[in-house]
């Protein structure tokens, strides 16, 4: 039985047990190549779901709207491992209970979507410390290194011409699972810290400030990047801040559900080298 | 032109050591330059990143954040959750393009009044020779212009 | 008679267009985004794309616009306009939809107030649209009673050719035909064939659609969650409409000085129908999907006698979930009647 | 609309020198919002403070801004002077045009323009200062105290004799602590029992002292002034109010073997027991897990015995909550198990023992009466050996750092060992001797002088045992030769180390602790007697290693903090303190954990029906400092800070 299969049955099994009440997975989306969310509720529909290659979305953000976990019962999500990390970052920062969630797990490798064993969240705890000491992408470095190379008023340059591009949407915002604040910064208006103005001032200022909120906290699971309509490369700066995370405070986001956050936290001893 | 440029610098410090240590410059008799606009916060834990920004926005060619030594803060741990919130912002800032000798920080005590002075003496210093930050200050231009079509 | 426009003649036309005074943007490729920008040669287009990413509203609507600027004084507020510049334009290589977009606009932007800033710009641009050959699988211009080769909204229509040398020039409007007349020297008499039209499948039946909306017993109804459940609530799909025009009004400035802006707003977002009483008439993304159907196919309809999408799809080619107007509406469609 | 009045002060030349004040006063009056400036020679004077009064009345000023000297110096002057005036003190800002402007700059020009800047952004910022009010919080004027040692005793007699309840709470079925355990003391040499007892004693009697002995404290909840603590008391299945302490079921019980913990297990005890013979109360306890009874239901002796009948087997523990003002944590230190040193053979060799087994050999008291026997076979050592930095100093081994008392005490043992015996031979080995105190280097010295302590400067490699004898071998650095030394005993200057169950307990009240597991100050030099979290104070060894003296000097420190918080029925507090907007806070705890003071706490938000909504963040303005570190983790801007709110800063840095 293929991964597909198998979750399918998966998902009745776990809907009919009364189990779970929801499954988030992956159905047909409007061309061929494409996946869209979609919500399961009875054991009948669970031949919509779809499990392959092309299933790349984090779908944890579904995870928090409220209201969703507020009656205690559980939730059954498609996740890959970033998605297993946002849900423990979701955990950590208590905006879920992760007994709540079971977990589909899937890796995509290959081409191919594989089973990952586990269901709750602490049971990948091996495969993430894994991820972690494999390091962060070096893809995305290679990328970073490109811009890293350059002196600052390139860089400054570089980015500028990206931001000039921002139309303020916020769909980098709303795909992200970290992204669940009541109130976003860029919506307080008192005082207005951000120019909602979507210029190239606002749009720095916009775009500098949320890749900061998700220092330690993005998973690179790249929802953002590829959400955005206008193509900015939002995953260089979060590769960014995941990079000063992990090699200066030996932090790599969503390890496990009862992590600090690394701007809450501190140790006397970071390194400071900066600092006359 | 010949009149040196002379820049715009705001300064974000912690009211019980930095603050406290521009006094003893100044009862002291230090001289340093005047390019320095202080504000004034309790203690460097409450120094947002946000703060760095505006003061770009509004013409600072440099920043200067500073507060008590590891150690020494006046709220027992302000400092160490600044230091890491400077770590990973400043690097941010680096990435896009803001150069790191124009954001500048320092632990400066109480008794450092000597230590402040000469700081505000090199990092104007500094700053002067880079010159103003013209391509921040652009941004900053262009809103306040109609579009070109 | 007809006349050609040979793409080797492209560069010559820009050099009068912009001798004459005009400045011609075009689809073209930057920094990773299609868009219209301004173009100084042929190869700079990028003609072949059935559509770039971002819309040509942007340059009648732009997405932040200043209105004002003003200062603070001791005992007043001075303040100073500042108005669109009188630059005349050249939009060369439209699509119909994106075209059809701007005519749909002008209904709102001048039925109380004539918009002095959409309508000066509307006033100094010429629309050159160049007929589709291709569709992918977003468009739906047919669905909404337009056509791949639509001249709505457009000054001057370019009919690929067969042969694919060039464009048979039609001009629809004295405008254009105006701007015809400044490159008269280029172009030529020919007989050659034209390409035949993009096939665009009709995707849902407007009629159904709209009688279905202007019953009030659906407002209620449970497809509008349904259909709406993974919508993100980002305003991608308003920001990308070549008719989308809602917008907020913002100061921006210091102590001193600053701008009042125009700047896009959008109907998906939480905060857009937010009161200052905590209030939120439209408090789930089910309410704000709803009014963005509605408005676009049964308030404009019943203002101004015409739906407000001109079925250029971007809504579902660049939504992070895959999500539409097209789905929707086609949903409406197959409901059991 | 913001009526700001701005007074420019001249500092009679010390501003007016450098900074045109003219034209600041001018530059100012021009400044939207301001509606009054004046300049004088000296504002903080009686009559310019009455300028600004008047001003204030005469123009229903909403703001004022003083150009002078730096807040620090002035503000709470003018202060005051609004406060007179009907306006809010807060509603003041100072420009510090003075020590950071004036006196520091040379161009005149450079300085007015300088001046002009920092007053109109505080003028911007005042603009937005709100009417704040103090903080009172009514304060329980009772303490506990928590650790019955020395430290823990001497506080609470303290605050007690002050007038104040106490409630001591002790671990142990005695107070005493480590004290009781040790023989004398340095630097006087004068008996520990004896002048401890007197205290323990006066303690359990004082009228304002409660004692409650094998007692734990469970949990801290509230905050300064309003402390409600958790204290659970063991069961002692002796009844306390009852019980004479005439100890005939001690001397009943047949279970005699027992190490007692108290003797460093070089003694017995029975499975019930007093800890040792002056223990207060003087009311044993029965050891449940030795007790032939609670074993097999069999043997009772001690029941049958006891001829008031105050022995219960049925005793439960009791748990109860006590509501106090102030807790001054005493909990103690623990000696660090040296076995880790293998070349000592701590643990390997019954000879070999740590400073504190000395204690109980040299107490009059103690398992061989005061006699000096080694433990192996109870003969009288002609030689003994002490190393000193037995596991303090030793990053690699034990700690890194100095256990400050082990210098004294060994030279005492050594003293005490010559006294003792008197043809006796002592070696110490050692790396420094640290003898900063009163009186304390002149007792090293004649430790070596009068009883010829044999000090060797080096550090030993190995220890083993030849013949009946401890050979001992090290390196005298001094002569930079190996040295080998046959002793009868070792004894090893322990490090000091805290409480094993130190860490666990910080967290359950609240209260910091450094990597070893000692409590943090909430400042080392300046406010060392109190912790980050208000209302807790330390005394004694917790904090680090400290000897009788410093204890008993921090006890006392820490009783005056309590007493000066006890002053007053209400607690005034500043009132910059932070505040969480329920509305748009998200429930991420970051402010909760990053807060250095504990002082955030998670709300419920219920409906009218009590559903809950939403849980969100609530900083308790009893706790609050007002530094403001969790305002800028806050993502959504959810918490601001009074005094420096966003909107203050805001206008500040944009008013620039």
């Amino acid at each position: 039985m293929g991964i597909q299969e198998q979750y399918r049955t998966d998902a009745a099994n776990l809907l009919d047990s009364g189990a779970v009440k929801l499954v988030i997975g992956y159905g047909e989306g409007s061309t061929p190549e494409r996946r869209r969310p979609i919500f399961i509720r009875s054991a009948e529909e669970v031949g919509r779901l779809v499990l392959d290659a092309n299933c790349i979305a984090n779908l944890s953000a579904y995870l928090v709207p409220e209201g969703l976990l507020s009656d205690g019962k559980s939730v059954a999500v498609f996740l890959k491992p970033d998605g297993i990390r946002s849900v423990n970052i979701l955990a950590a920062e208590a905006q879920l209970n992760p007994e709540q969630v079971v977990i589909l797990g899937f890796n995509i490798d290959a081409g191919l979507a594989n089973p990952l064993p586990g269901r709750k969240a602490n049971e990948f705890a091996p495969l993430l410390a894994s991820l972690k000491s494999a390091g962060l992408s070096t893809d995305l470095q290679r990328e970073a290194d490109r811009l890293e190379q350059m002196t600052a008023v390139e860089r400054f340059e570089y980015w500028k011409e990206q931001f000039s591009k921002c139309i303020k949407c916020y769909a980098c915002r709303q795909v992200c699972p970290m992204c669940y604040c009541r109130r976003c910064i860029v919506d307080v208006n008192q005082p207005q810290w951000v120019n909602t103005s979507s210029h190239t001032l606002g749009n720095f200022e916009w775009n500098i400030i949320r890749a900061y909120h998700l220092a330690g906290r993005c998973v690179a699971c790249g929802g953002c990047d590829r959400a955005c309509p206008v193509n900015i490369p939002l995953r260089l700066l979060n590769h960014r801040m995941s990079k000063e995370a992990l090699d200066t405070f030996d932090h790599f986001a969503g390890e496990s559900a009862d992590q600090k956050p690394v701007l809450a936290t501190f140790r006397q001893d970071d390194p400071e080298t900066f600092i006359l | 032109m010949t009149e040196t440029f002379e820049p715009k610098i705001v300064a974000f410090v912690c009211t019980y050591c930095t603050y406290a240590g521009a006094d003893l410059a100044g009862t002291s008799r230090m001289k340093y330059a005047s390019n320095v606009r202080m504000v004034r916060l309790p203690c460097t834990g409450r120094i947002s990143p946000m703060f760095i920004l505006k003061a770009l926005q509004k013409g600072a060619d440099g920043v200067l954040v500073s507060g008590c030594h590891p150690g020494d803060c006046h709220f027992a741990q302000g400092n160490y959750h600044a230091r890491r919130r400077w770590t990973v912002f400043r690097s941010l800032l680096a990435f896009t393009g803001i150069p790191e000798e124009r954001i500048k920080f320092s632990w400066i005590s109480a008794a450092e009044g000597a230590k402040f002075a000469e700081l505000i003496n090199s990092i104007t210093d500094e700053i002067r020779a880079l010159g103003p930050f013209e391509q921040y200050q652009e941004l900053q231009k262009v809103i306040e212009t109609q579009s070109t079509y | 008679m007809t006349r050609i426009l040979l793409h080797s003649r492209v560069d010559d036309c820009l050099s009068a267009w912009r001798s004459a005074g005009f400045r011609v943007l075009a689809p073209s490729k930057r920094n990773d985004l299609t868009r219209f920008d301004e173009v100084h040669a042929a190869s700079d287009m990028a003609l072949d794309l059935v559509l770039p990413e971002r819309t040509i509203k942007d340059h009648f609507f732009p997405q932040t616009e200043p209105l004002l600027n003003y200062r603070i004084k001791k005992q007043a507020i001075e303040s100073d306009e500042m108005l669109p510049p009188q630059q005349k334009r050249i939009f060369f290589g439209v699509r119909p939809c994106d075209a059809s977009g701007l005519e749909i606009d002008d209904a709102l932007f001048g039925w109380d107030y004539k918009d002095r800033y959409w309508f000066s710009r509307r006033e100094n641009s010429v629309i050159i649209t160049i007929a589709c050959t291709r569709a992918d699988d977003f468009c739906m211009c047919t669905s909404v009673q337009l056509s791949p080769d639509s001249t709505k909204g457009s000054d001057v229509m370019l009919h690929p050719l067969k042969d694919g040398r060039g464009w048979r020039v039609v001009t629809l409007t004295d405008r254009g035909k105006e701007l015809a007349e400044t490159i008269a020297s280029m172009l030529q008499e020919d007989a050659s064939e034209t390409a035949p039209a993009a096939s665009v499948p009709v995707k849902f039946d407007l009629d159904k659609v709209t009688s279905w909306l202007a019953d009030p017993s659906n407002f209620e109804s449970h497809l509008w969650k349904e259909v709406s459940q993974r919508c993100i609530g980002c305003g991608s799909c308003t920001f990308l409409c070549p008719t989308c025009h809602c917008f907020d009004i913002q100061d921006e400035g210091d102590t001193y000085s600053g701008i009042r802006r125009k700047n896009w707003d959008s109907c998906s977002f939480a905060m857009f129908t937010m009161h200052t009483s905590g209030h939120n008439p439209r408090n789930t993304q089910s309410t704000r999907w709803r009014q963005r159907i509605m408005h676009k196919f049964n308030y404009y309809q019943g203002k101004f006698g015409v739906n407000s999408c001109s079925g250029c799809g971007r809504c579902t080619r660049q939504c992070p979930v895959d999500m539409g107007i097209t789905e929707t509406l086609q949903e409406i469609t197959n409901l059991p009647r | 609309m913001a009526k700001i009045g701005v007074f420019v002060c001249h500092c009679g030349e010390n501003i007016a020198s450098m900074v045109d004040t003219g034209k600041l006063v001018t530059a100012i009056s021009g400044h939207p919002g301001v509606a009054f400036s004046s300049e004088y020679k000296y504002f903080c004077s009686d009559p310019g403070q009455e300028t600004v009064k008047r001003a204030i009345r005469e123009n229903n000023l909403t703001g004022v801004v003083v150009a002078a000297c730096s807040p620090r110096m002035h503000e709470q002057t003018f202060r005051k002077a609004c406060a007179e005036a009907g306006l809010n003190p807060y509603m003041l800002e100072l420009a510090n045009i003075r020590e950071q402007c004036s006196w520091v700059h040379t161009d005149r020009i450079e300085a007015t323009d300088k001046a002009i800047e920092i007053t109109r952004a505080l003028v911007e910022k005042v603009k937005r200062n709100n009417d704040l009010q103090p903080i009172s919080v009514p304060v329980t004027r009772r303490a506990m105290v928590i650790g019955g040692g020395v430290a823990g005793i001497q506080a609470a007699i303290d605050i007690a004799t002050a007038g104040r309840e106490v409630v001591l709470v002790e671990r142990e079925p005695s107070i005493g602590g480590h004290m009781s355990q040790i023989s004398e003391t340095f630097p006087t040499l004068d008996c520990s029992q004896c002048i401890l007892t007197p205290r323990m004693v006066e303690a359990v009697q004082h009228p304002n002292i409660r004692v409650m002995t094998y007692a734990e404290v469970e949990e801290v909840d509230g905050f300064i002034g309003n402390f409600t603590v958790k204290v659970r008391s063991k069961a002692r299945y002796v009844k306390m109010e009852t019980c004479t302490g005439c100890g005939d079921c001690i001397q009943k019980c047949p279970v005699k073997k027992i190490p007692s913990e108290f003797e460093c297990e070089l003694g017995n005890r029975t499975a019930i027991y007093t800890p040792f013979a002056q223990a207060v109360p003087n009311v044993p306890v029965i050891d449940r897990s030795r007790c032939t009874y609670f074993k097999n239901g069999k043997c009772a002796i001690c029941k049958k015995t006891c001829q008031i009948d105050s022995i219960d087997f049925e005793q439960e523990d009791k748990t109860e909550y006590i509501e106090v003002g102030a807790i001054v944590v005493a909990t103690g230190f623990q000696v660090q198990n040296t076995s880790m040193y293998g070349e000592y053979g701590y643990g390997r060799y019954k000879d070999v023992i740590t400073g504190l087994h000395f204690e109980r050999l040299a107490s009059a008291s103690g398992p061989t009466a005061g006699k000096i026997k080694r433990p192996s076979d109870g003969k009288e050592p002609e030689t003994v050996v002490f190393i000193q930095c037995a596991g303090s100093r030793d990053a690699s081994k034990g700690v890194k750092y100095c256990s400050k008392i082990c210098c004294m005490y060994t030279a005492k043992h050594a003293m005490l060992y010559a006294h003792k015996v008197h043809h006796g031979k002592s070696q110490i080995f050692y790396m420094d001797i640290r003898a900063a105190g009163k009186g304390y280097d002149e007792f090293t010295r004649r430790a070596i002088e009068e009883d010829e302590a044999g000090y060797i400067r080096g550090r030993v490699s190995k220890l083993y045992e030849e013949n009946g004898k401890l050979i001992v071998r090290g390196v005298d650095t001094l002569l930079g030769k190996p040295v080998e030394v046959e002793a009868d005993m070792v004894v090893l200057a322990t490090a000091m180390v805290p409480q094993p169950d130190a860490k666990e307990f910080a967290q359950r009240i609240g209260i910091g602790y450094d990597e070893y597991g000692f409590f943090n100050e909430a400042h080392l030099k300046l406010r060392p007697v109190e912790t980050s979290t208000a209302g807790i104070y330390l005394a004694g060894a917790c904090q680090s290693p400290k000897d009788i003296p410093d204890s008993v000097s921090q006890a006392s420190a820490a009783a005056a903090k309590v007493l000066g918080l006890f002053s007053k029925e209400q607690l005034e507090r500043e009132p910059v303190v932070a505040t969480v907007s329920d509305s748009t806070c998200a429930g991420c705890w970051g402010c909760v954990i990053a807060c250095p003071y504990n002082a955030i706490d998670r709300k419920e938000i219920t409906d009218r029906n009590g559903n809950l909504i939403k849980r969100v963040a609530s900083v308790n303005p009893g706790l609050c400092q007002g530094c403001g570190t969790c305002v800028s983790f806050c993502r959504s801007n959810s918490i601001d800070l009074a005094g420096f709110t966003e909107s203050q800063i805001f206008a500040e840095v944009m008013g620039l």
